[in-house]
């Protein structure tokens, strides 16, 4: 199967969308496309488990084309688990944000166009092999969040959105630093020859931080977060939902593949800084939740805490953290991409997002406020929903890290599991529970286009919930191999 | 006859570069100005013709280089005063200090 | 007998129900749904009872022994090749008993419920609530894997959660459910803790293995849990205690019970269900399924041993206090499952030492029945009276005389007065307690007198003391689908002591002889009879003597009325402590130092660029002077300094 | 002999007819501007074809002259943007009394050029500098009744006779030391003795100058405030980029001896100007004014290049000027088309612009985005590579403090663009209608904005043409 339809497929749609006329031929575009990607996506991961099944590489669907000879840099392509993973969740939340953003009247032409960039940057970015067009798509995910959140936006949405593309583009200023160190001591872009080499440790530890705070600051790593609040609060639904669903984990995905995989030594030496932030992300963002009014900051704060998660798992360096982070990366997609949706559709009701100035919603509209309180429980890690999986795993696996610092950082974590239940119980409480606001008793339910929406979310969230073992046998194989990496390092170091 | 030094020469040029200098930067009138660049470009005249006849005689390339030098400055002189009687057309001066409109 | 295939649907079965309800209920099957949950349940329930007892007298026992069988293990999340949640069904004497009462008290809420709850709005989805509570319950008593109940544990968790606000638009109710399900979070972050502790060192999640490991003195896993220890403290005892915090949120035992008696804002039924007779015990079960380990480490043993005891003690207290009907039963309850929780810590693994094992397995068994007969039958009583309160009450024997007797014989049960059903268990725990601490036991005593007293008073004062005012002659038992709970409950309840439970249900699988002595039970019945008179005395007719009892009490019944201030504290803790000392200042910090410093950049740079523009000063000379000075600074960096 | 004369100098040949086509023109019977500049406009094009057609390298005028394919390349990008420059101006010239004149000047400026890039003699270094200096300062001053415009011109004409007073001041001290003015030969002769360091200095300086390197910009902003659009494009792109060429060659053949001096000074020169670029940028309201000062930052960013000194930086170097000559013309022209209809200059009146001219914001977004060095945008392939040429050294200060960099004037781009999309205006500007050229123009641009990134052949060929010589 050929990778690169995976960046052609939303960009042609894009590029299709601009020839349309009106709200209604475009929107019908943009689905198909979407689902286009989606069917797309599926057969890529049914190719997935027959070729894996077979031979197992590390990489499967490699295909290599030079393109600027003389800096050696290729288009290189190729999927192995994590990727494939990814790229389902891209898919899901890609077709939800869609559907959800159905009735965009205000200059829809452009709206689409941008989600479809959007897109089109998340599926390059997580095939790619080669570091600068990992960059390159990486970037091509940033600006057009910049004019989302600018031009359809709400709230000050122009501090919002130009704080976003500022911070964003700091990260990936300095994920280039890193990029450039790394290019300097191996003269190539390729991950693959790169992995396969060793960089001296001084090198590493010089660089390590530049790309991994680049990555982190994408996937809000503290205390580089304070865009993610402003952005998804100011950002249109669907906006949010891409915001958080798929960009957050570009980071996160990165801090993997290129900081972790390709600087082992370095992973290993700074991992107790990453594990201090990463605490701390996950207590201090559960706390400032819990003071949070307008459901989107809620939810925007509560992000923080959950990518804490992703990093954590990823700076414990067990087989299981690393396995919990991916999993977190993915179930938090989903759920947030979730959240959004409901508070979106909250949102456009009702027009206020003040937890005070709901409330009783389950009466008017039973759907959203199902959806609401779904997303709620998934995001309090209840059995049965992706977030106790993940966050499980993560737990597990930091454990099996005997350092007591570590133990006490775990335990920290695992205490954000009550917190995380308070402030997600308040606003349930307060606004799909509790005597209902007299002037929201006219609210009509979800339309067919938004019931479509949550539920392809809430059925990625439930599978996953009740059968992880999809999944863990998907990303398994390959986040072993990550770890093969560290684990030589670190007995080496021993 | 003694022949005078180099050095004395390239003292000379030196001094009339910087003195054309001090004049560019002080004068606020706008001829006296490009008076003060045309001291400095004679001054690198001097020079070549200086380097020229003392170091490198069996060449010509100092002289031609001044003769060239010669020529720009009469065109630059020509397009810098057209320009400084147009600016006199629209500001009624020539005071350097009166066009100072675009700044910052 | 293969119990994969008769076990797989009595867990799917619900689930199928709840799905089925939860999703088309409220359109289209509205009524129906009643009637299809109460079918199900009636199949799971007749399907368990087949079960257990084909374990228990067909095939459960090898030469003497009661086996742990495993029915089923499917791998359901492998976090490492040793260590995977597996979806098993373990069947050994006390998940055979649990699914029986669990499914047993289940069909009769279903059933009791198509009464109560006739013509409410959310018909449907009270029945979907329910299906899925029972699948949780049943799931969490069937677990092979120590992840795998805490999974159900969590399920259990938010099914009550759900029905506890099932009058959503209650701010009351709200706040209950919301704190009944963070009070067992918190504790559940204990249990995580201790799972987290025990399976790194068992090496294994799944409960067989753990056991084995151990508690095989010589085993690696076992000198490696005990040697290894963290403030002094064994990690065993650690692990032990953290799991027993879980089992504590879950049952309500002192300070983790604050949320039981609000949880009474649920549908009564709902109470009986979850609150008294099933949820609340899991965390007896919990420690009765980890028992062999806790039997080897002592000094766990003796948390839960205190924890038990004080919580039955504390609040009998109360209870005893109390004038809202639920409230005191729920207190009742707490009381109660610290009777079990102390029996299991007074008990040791084997033999005769395993009497306390055994009784307070038993006891978990006969009080689900008079238990929830009980809540029913307030239930009832609530239903016709409108209140909770025993103010509102009275004289209410003739009106309901089939309530009447059955909360007469459930309340005879729970005092403990042969040959009701929590005579012989309570008999059991008070000679088990008798021959390990006495201290304990005369804390039983006590709470036993208590337990007599505070029902007694709750029966007198709903059905004597004044004789009622206006009689509307219509039978107020409600319907039949209410009654014919009620009286099964109440047969149940009389003959349920009878079981020859020590025979069945004891630590080591092997049956256990047990005697009753007369003697060391005149002491109980005596004090329970007392306590009985004094009951009948202050309230059966309506005089003074109850105020008087009061104010000798004076300040301590004032404290015992406000339950000791137990909540008092707990809001100052979570409201002024956390929120102003932690939440408030993180949010503050955020916005006000970690952002604006961000913004501070900008706005530096903002300045950075208004400060230096007088460079750009539009004076050609003072370019020209720039030019300059640039040569000159390059000239002396590199032809002076750089040498 | 004269065929290989005429092959070598073809450019220099084409642009010296067109001067005397229009001039013969202006002595016949006095035509309409539209004529002129279609005419002009063909010849242009023709110009620029001939500049793909049999390209040999060689000798002239002992050394004096030389050229090869790289350097008719360079030539051609030139032509490429004199071009697109003249097909922009339509819309202002049309009603402007002195066409010719203003195409005879551009011209001769850009012959001037060509005999810069391809001297390989100081003497004729110095020829082709001045020749192109002194038209422009001329037609800085093309709009002669605005007081800004004779201004700016005032202002470009003194600083640059200044500063090439310093650049012969060097060169003559280059000569005195070095006896030689040929390129090929100073090498040999140059060391670090102080006199060449600081002849070297001065002519560094008069580089520094053209290509309004920090502290030698201040004329930038203003000369480009004053100057008409046209012509600031013409400064911004043409001159500059003409200059860079030159510098990169001079810098890595004559100086190759210095090449430790040099690579600091690059170093300190390159952040201090994308410093000083960007945080004068940030708060610029003019239009003009604003693309001077980006246009200066990014100077620094291709000082970074530069400063790599090996082929790739060539290469980079080169590379980044075509893009930029794509970018930053296809913004000037969005300026040039809305100041000749409007009138207006600063960037508060482009507000709610997409509202009334899509297509136009479309055009200036891209153009900004690339500016910006935004991906698909060729500008970050551009940026990508000059810092990755730059990194060649392993210095990463500088690397590290760009890329820092990047964000600043990441800001200020997307301030236009928030401009244009976002910010509510009740009167924004009226619809203004693109005439053909410019659509032209327009698409010329954003084609090469959108293909040159992404299209690496163009990389390639151009180092191939650098690893030939």
């Amino acid at each position: 199967m050929n990778l690169t339809l995976l960046i052609v497929v939303p960009f042609l749609t894009a590029i299709a969308i601009l020839f349309c006329k009106g709200l209604k031929q475009v929107r019908s575009v943009s689905f198909a496309g979407a689902v286009a990607q989606l069917v797309l996506v599926g057969f890529l991961l049914t190719a997935y488990w027959q070729q894996h099944a077979s031979g197992s590489t590390q990489f499967l669907f490699e295909s290599i084309v030079t393109w600027f000879k003389p800096l050696n840099i290729n288009y290189h392509v190729g999927v192995d688990g994590i990727s494939v993973a990814m790229i389902i969740l891209t898919a899901l939340v890609v077709l939800a944000g869609t559907l959800v953003s159905w009735t965009t009247e205000q200059l829809s032409k452009e709206f689409f166009f941008l989600l479809m960039l959007l897109s089109t940057g998340a599926y390059g970015f997580f095939i790619s092999l080669d570091l600068f067009t990992m960059f390159f798509f990486l970037e091509v995910a940033v600006v057009p969040k910049f004019l989302l959140i600018g031009i359809w936006g709400s709230g000050k949405k122009e501090y919002s959105a130009m704080k976003l593309a500022l911070m964003l583009m700091a990260g990936s200023a300095l994920v280039f630093v890193g990029l450039a160190g790394i290019y300097f001591h191996t003269h190539t872009f390729d991950v693959v020859q790169i992995a396969g080499m060793q960089i001296p440790l001084s090198v590493q530890k010089m660089f390590f931080p530049f790309a991994f705070i680049g990555f982190g600051i994408f996937t809000a790593l503290f205390p580089f977060h304070t865009w993610v609040p402003d952005g998804h609060s100011s950002a249109p639904t669907a906006a949010s939902m891409f915001l958080a669903g798929i960009s957050m984990k570009l980071g996160g995905y990165g801090c993997l593949r290129v900081a972790t995989y390709l600087m082992p030594d370095a992973a290993h030496a700074y991992s107790w800084i990453i594990i201090l932030l990463a605490t701390i992300a996950i207590i201090y963002g559960a706390f400032a939740t819990m003071m949070q009014t307008d459901l989107k900051y809620i939810n925007a704060y509560s992000s923080v805490s959950h990518c804490g998660f992703v990093l954590l798992g990823i700076g414990m360096l067990t087989r299981t953290s690393i396995n919990g982070a991916v999993l977190q990366m993915v179930s938090h997609g989903l759920m947030t991409a979730l959240f959004f949706a409901a508070i979106g559709m909250i949102y456009s009701r009702t027009h206020t997002r003040q937890v005070a100035q709901l409330g009783g919603l389950l009466k008017v509209t039973p759907f959203i406020s199902t959806v609401f309180i779904i997303a709620g429980f998934c995001s309090l890690g209840l059995p049965g929903f992706s977030g106790f999986v993940a966050e499980m795993t993560v737990f597990m696996g930091s454990w099996q890290n005997p350092d007591g610092w570590y133990r006490f950082a775990t335990i920290l974590a695992c205490a954000s599991i009550v917190v995380t239940a308070v402030y997600i119980l308040r606003a349930t409480g307060r606004s799909i529970m509790g005597p209902l606001n007299a002037s929201h008793a006219k609210l009509t339910d979800a339309t067919w286009n938004e019931k479509l929406a949550a539920g392809i979310l809430i059925a990625g969230i439930v599978i996953m919930g009740l059968a992880p073992f999809l999944l863990t046998k998907l990303i398994t194989p390959s986040t072993d191999i990550i770890m093969n990496k560290v684990l030589t390092i670190m007995t080496i170091q021993k | 006859m003694s022949t005078v030094p180099l050095t004395h020469i390239l003292f000379v040029s030196t001094a009339l570069f910087f003195t054309g200098m001090y004049g560019l930067f002080t004068r606020r009138n706008m001829i006296t100005i490009l008076m003060s660049v045309e001291l400095i470009l004679n001054s690198v005249n001097i020079n070549f013709v200086a380097f020229n006849k003392y170091l490198y005689p069996q060449k010509m390339e100092g002289i031609f280089f001044t003769i060239f030098i010669i020529t720009i400055a009469a065109a630059e002189a020509a397009v810098a005063i057209a320009i400084v009687i147009n600016l006199y057309r629209t500001h009624k001066s020539i005071d350097v200090d009166d066009a100072t409109e675009m700044k910052w | 007998m293969n119990y994969q295939q008769y076990l797989l649907p009595v867990l799917l079965l619900p689930l199928a129900c709840f799905l089925l309800l939860g999703l088309f209920g409220k359109k289209y099957l509205k009524n129906a749904s009643g009637v299809i949950g109460t079918a199900s349940m009636l199949v799971v329930t007749v399907i368990s009872v087949l079960v257990a007892g084909n374990y228990f007298f067909a095939d459960g026992k090898i030469d003497g022994v009661y086996q742990h069988i495993i029915a089923y293990k499917y791998s359901w999340l492998a976090f490492s090749p040793t260590m995977s949640i597996d979806m098993g069904a373990i069947v050994d004497p006390i998940s055979m008993m649990m699914i029986v009462v669990v499914s047993f008290i289940s069909l009769m809420v279903h059933i009791f419920s198509l009464g109560y709850m006739k013509g409410e709005e959310r018909f449907a989805t009270y029945y979907a609530y329910l299906s899925l509570f029972t699948f949780s319950m049943l799931g969490l008593v069937l677990s092979s894997n120590i992840f795998q109940i805490y999974i159900f544990w969590e399920l259990v968790g938010a099914s009550s959660f759900l029905l506890i606000g099932f009058y959503y638009n209650k701010p009351s109710a709200v706040a209950a459910s919301k704190k009944a399900f963070i009070v067992t979070r918190f504790a559940d972050f204990g249990f995580l803790i201790g799972i987290l502790v025990l399976s790194f060192y068992g090496g294994t999640l799944d409960f067989n293995t753990l056991i084995q490991r151990l508690t095989a003195p010589q085993s690696g896993e076992y000198i490696a849990i005990t040697t290894a220890s963290f403030l002094g403290i064994s990690m065993l005892t650690w692990g032990l205690s953290l799991v027993f915090i879980g089992g504590a949120g879950k049952s309500a035992m002192f300070p983790l019970h604050i949320w039981l008696p609000d949880a009474m804002e649920g549908p009564t039924p709902v109470s009986a269900l979850i609150h008294a007779a099933t949820m609340v015990v899991a965390g007896v079960y919990l420690v009765a399924r980890l028992f062999p380990v806790f039997a080897i480490d002592v000094s766990a043993l003796q948390v839960v041993t205190w924890v038990g005891a004080i919580s039955a003690f504390i609040a009998a207290i109360i209870a005893c206090t109390q004038t809202d009907i639920k409230r005191v039963l729920a207190y009742s309850t707490m009381s109660q499952i610290g009777y079990m929780m102390f029996a299991l810590g007074v008990s040791r693994y084997g033999g005769e030492s395993g009497l306390g094992y055994t009784a307070s397995l038993f006891h978990l068994f006969t009080h689900a029945f008079f238990k929830s007969l009980l809540f029913l039958g307030a239930g009832v009583i609530i239903h016709f009276v409108h209140s909770n309160d025993l103010k509102d009450m009275g004289g209410l024997r003739k009106l309901m005389p089939v309530t009447h007797i059955a909360f007469l014989v459930a309340c005879l049960a729970i005092a403990g007065v042969p040959p009701f059903a929590g005579f012989f268990s309570k008999e059991e725990i008070l000679t088990a307690s008798f021959h390990s601490n006495k201290v304990i036991y005369g804390i039983a005593l006590f709470t036993a007198g208590l337990t007599a007293f505070y029902m007694f008073r709750l029966y007198f004062s709903i059905f004597w003391r004044k004789e009622p005012g206006v009689h509307s002659t219509h039978h107020a038992d409600g319907t039949t689908s209410m009654k014919i709970p009620l009286i099964i409950l109440m047969i149940c309840s009389i003959g349920a002591g009878f079981v020859p439970f020590t025979k069945m249900v004891t630590s080591d699988g092997v049956a256990l002889e047990t005697h009753m002595d007369i003697l060391f039970s005149l002491v109980p019945i005596t004090i329970v009879m007392l306590a009985i008179f004094f009951a009948a005395r202050m309230y059966k007719k309506e005089n003074g003597s109850a105020d008087k009892m009061a104010a000798t009490f004076g300040n301590f019944y004032k404290a015992a009325t406000k339950k000791f201030y137990v909540d008092e504290i707990y809001l100052f803790v979570t409201r002024k402590v956390i929120f102003n000392l932690i939440g408030r200042p993180a949010a503050w910090i955020d916005r006000n130092i970690i952002d604006a410093f961000v913004n501070g950049v900008a706005t530096a740079t903002g300045s950075i660029s208004v400060f230096i523009k007088g460079w750009q000063s539009g004076k050609v000379q003072t370019y020209a002077l720039c030019f300059f000075s640039g040569i000159a600074g390059l000239a002396i960096l590199f032809i002076y300094l750089w040498k | 002999m004269w065929t290989d004369f005429l092959i070598l100098m073809k450019q220099e040949m084409a642009v010296v007819a067109m001067v005397f086509i229009l001039l013969f023109m202006k002595l016949g019977k006095d035509r309409s501007n539209e004529s002129y500049m279609n005419v002009i406009n063909v010849l242009l094009l023709l110009n620029l074809i001939l500049g793909f057609v049999c390209n040999r390298e060689g000798i002239l005028f002992n050394e004096m002259f030389r050229t090869n394919k790289l350097i008719v390349l360079e030539k051609n990008i030139l032509n490429l943007a004199m071009l697109i420059i003249s097909l922009q101006s339509w819309s202002w010239l049309k009603t402007h009394k002195h066409v010719p004149e203003f195409y005879i000047l551009l011209l001769s400026s850009l012959l001037g050029m060509f005999f810069m890039i391809s001297s390989g003699n100081l003497l004729m270094f110095y020829l082709g500098l001045e020749m192109s200096t002194i038209p422009v300062a001329a037609a800085v001053n093309f709009d002669l009744a605005k007081r800004r415009s004779s201004e700016g011109a005032m202002k470009l004409i003194f600083s640059s006779a200044f500063s090439s007073a310093c650049l012969l001041f060097g060169i003559s001290m280059l000569y005195g030391t070095t006896g030689t003015l040929v390129f090929t030969e100073l090498p040999q002769h140059i060391s670090n003795n102080p006199l060449q360091l600081f002849a070297f200095i001065l002519i560094i300086a008069g580089f520094a100058f053209k290509i309004s390197v920090a502290p030698f910009h201040l004329w930038t902003a203003d000369v480009y405030e004053g100057a008409p659009v046209s012509v600031t494009s013409f400064l911004s792109v043409i001159s500059k980029g003409a200059v860079l060429f030159v510098f990169v060659s001079v810098l890595y053949t004559v100086f190759s001896p210095l090449a430790k001096v040099w690579y600091n000074m690059i170093f300190i020169l390159s952040l201090l100007t994308i410093a000083i670029g960007n945080l004068f940028a940030i708060r610029q309201e003019n239009f003009k004014r604003f693309l001077a000062f980006s246009s200066i930052a990014q100077v620094g960013f291709i000082l970074v290049g530069v400063s790599g000194g090996t082929d790739i930086s060539t290469t980079s170097v080169i590379y980044f000027v075509l893009i930029y000559v794509f970018s930053n013309l296809a913004a000037f022209g969005v300026v040039s088309v809305v100041t000749s209809a409007t009138g207006k200059e600063n960037i508060s009146d482009y507000k709610g612009l997409y509202k009334t001219n899509p297509a136009l914001s479309w055009v200036l977004a891209i153009a900004m985005f690339s500016l910006a060095g935004v991906p698909p945008t060729a500008g970050f392939f551009g940026k990508f590579f000059l810092l990755i040429a730059g990194a060649g050294k392993g210095n990463y200060i500088l690397i590290s403090i760009a890329a820092l960099n990047i964000i600043i004037s990441l800001y200020y781009y997307l301030r236009v663009v928030k401009a244009i999309f976002m910010d509510a205006n009740s009167t924004p500007l009226p619809s203004v209608r693109i005439p053909l050229m410019s659509k032209l123009a327009f698409a010329v641009c954003i084609a090469g904005v959108i293909s040159i990134g992404v299209a690496s052949p163009v990389y390639d060929y151009i180092y191939s043409l650098i690893v030939l010589n």
